[in-house]
């Protein structure tokens, strides 16, 4: 058993990794984000993406009712059935469900967040963002034991029944965790983990999760967050973390034969 | 000026200063949330289970 | 086992129908539209929704591959993590399924559709619609024996693996039958048949099946869908048909007892 | 002018034909679909099977 989170980034060759996964023989998991779509699209409806900085460096989607909404549309509407109708035409039994479906992925939604926006320390109350804490692995189970393959993605749903916005890269972990998985592949647009950003050929190929704290610096932001993820899941029985590309041939085969950054 | 829900310092307030911004109290450093403008108006900001955000 | 759908048409109160589902101790299941906010968004995004009338003078959305996006983005996204949600939080299981996930709806896609526009005759070749044909009936049970209370909307998948957008009336009725459910309840924003469209009071309280020739004749073009959805779904077995408000006072329990339209 | 595909009658095209249109051919009935205007032509259009419309 694997799971693999597909990238919603611009410049990511999603379909390359669906036709790949349609040759895989062992179970799956897929998990896939839908970021820039999401921009785009709220940029159009006139309510522009925000991302806010909290107190501690890290930066999120500024996520109102309104942006919600717009996540929603992008996430569990528009790209969760055009991956699963994709697949599907592949040949395989894909289900697609938002964490919200059947209390899938559950977690508490931050009630405030301090954040520093325009230089200055403010306090928001209507933020729609939560952290995934708990996965429904046998709702999982049951699918995966009937033949179907999950395609999953948030938004997930709070500890009050409502829907937020989640981490995917932390809820894939979750999920690896939660159905011991032996192996949890990140595939983006970035071949891995690189030394210089601007040297695509830099990437460092191995990290024993011991040695992770050496490493932790070569990454900025977003990609910290993946590596917490990849801690994480390591943490908890997870063996292999990947991070590698999905625009390159056989992007999973490829993935799970050591191509890009390995941690383990 | 406003009085610090903690310590009662009282505390200056610049003019762009916004309902929701989060000011510090110089004499007992408490965070204190700024909930109103006219008249000036703060409560203790809640203690945020501070992680590596989402 | 009963089966209700609610209309996403404007002035259709979706949560006093949920509140009285979460009280219903019946096994259900929950189809849902959304063409109201769809005709919305699209009109914002740039892509107003354009009504196609067939040769045979029935309307429906003309869905070239732009609108089958933005459709998916409301009915399998924005509304339908809103109800399933709301539904959780409401104490109901409730788990978000499009026709695509686990081929639950499948059908045939029209590879052309013969309409009038502007008073021409015309052929559309791309147009992204399909008639629900087939129920994975099997994926229904598994859901429900273990807890789950599905909530389905389209769009639903071709034969070609295709994602295509379908009639929810029709989806709903097909569903019904698969279920082998004794009602099927279709609530909305008119009271039930009126025989007259300007008095509301005017409602054809029962129908026998057999006399459903006379009572055609006042539905006008998308009720008269509703009205062969129905007929459809009473002559493969469902007992009871019922046209009824969403925003009368606990609309289900009221449909199921009597009030509104009921066909059998 | 254009030829019916299905008997070869000579039909005339209007102005505003748009590629897409359906056309009728006087002589057999056939239905033909313009499938170009400059030069015009047309072809069969397929047999749909019609129901009540999605």
């Amino acid at each position: 058993m694997f799971v693999v989170k597909v990238g919603g980034g611009a410049g990511i060759d999603v379909d390359n990794v669906l036709v790949d996964l349609a040759s895989q023989r062992e179970p799956f998991v897929l998990l896939h984000g839908g970021s820039d779509e999401t921009n785009e699209v709220a940029t159009k409806l006139g309510h522009p993406p925000r991302f806010v900085t909290s107190v501690s460096g890290y930066t999120s989607r500024r996520t109102d009712k309104e942006t919600l909404g717009i996540f929603s549309m992008i996430y569990a509407g528009k790209r969760n059935v055009e991956i699963v109708s994709r697949l599907q035409q592949l040949g395989v039994n894909a289900l697609g469900l938002a964490g919200v479906d059947g209390r899938l992925l559950e977690g508490t939604r931050k009630e405030t967040l301090k954040v520093i926006e325009e230089g200055k320390r403010k306090l928001i109350r209507d933020d729609y963002t939560g952290k995934v804490e708990k996965v429904n692995v046998a709702l999982l189970r049951l699918l995966l034991e009937n033949g179907y393959v999950p395609v999953i993605t948030a938004p997930i749903l709070s500890n009050d029944g409502e829907a937020v916005n989640a981490d995917v890269d932390r809820c894939a972990a979750a999920v690896a965790v939660a159905l011991e998985a032996e192996e949890l592949l990140f595939l983006s647009n970035v071949p891995g983990l690189l030394r210089d950003l601007k040297d695509p050929s830099s990437v460092v190929s191995s990290i024993p999760k011991a040695k992770i704290d050496q490493y932790v610096g070569f990454a900025k932001d977003r990609f910290q967050k993946k590596i917490m993820g990849a801690v994480e899941a390591l943490d908890h029985g997870v063996e292999r973390v990947v991070f590698s590309s999905a625009n390159i041939p056989t992007p999973v085969r490829a993935a799970r034969s050591g191509a890009g950054t390995v941690i383990s | 000026m406003v009085e610090c829900t903690e310590c009662g310092a009282t505390l200056a307030m610049n003019e762009d200063t916004e309902v929701g911004e989060l000011i510090t109290c110089g004499d007992c450093g408490a965070d204190l949330e700024v909930t109103g403008m006219t008249p000036p108006m703060v409560q203790l900001a809640p203690q945020e289970e501070e992680d590596w955000g989402e």
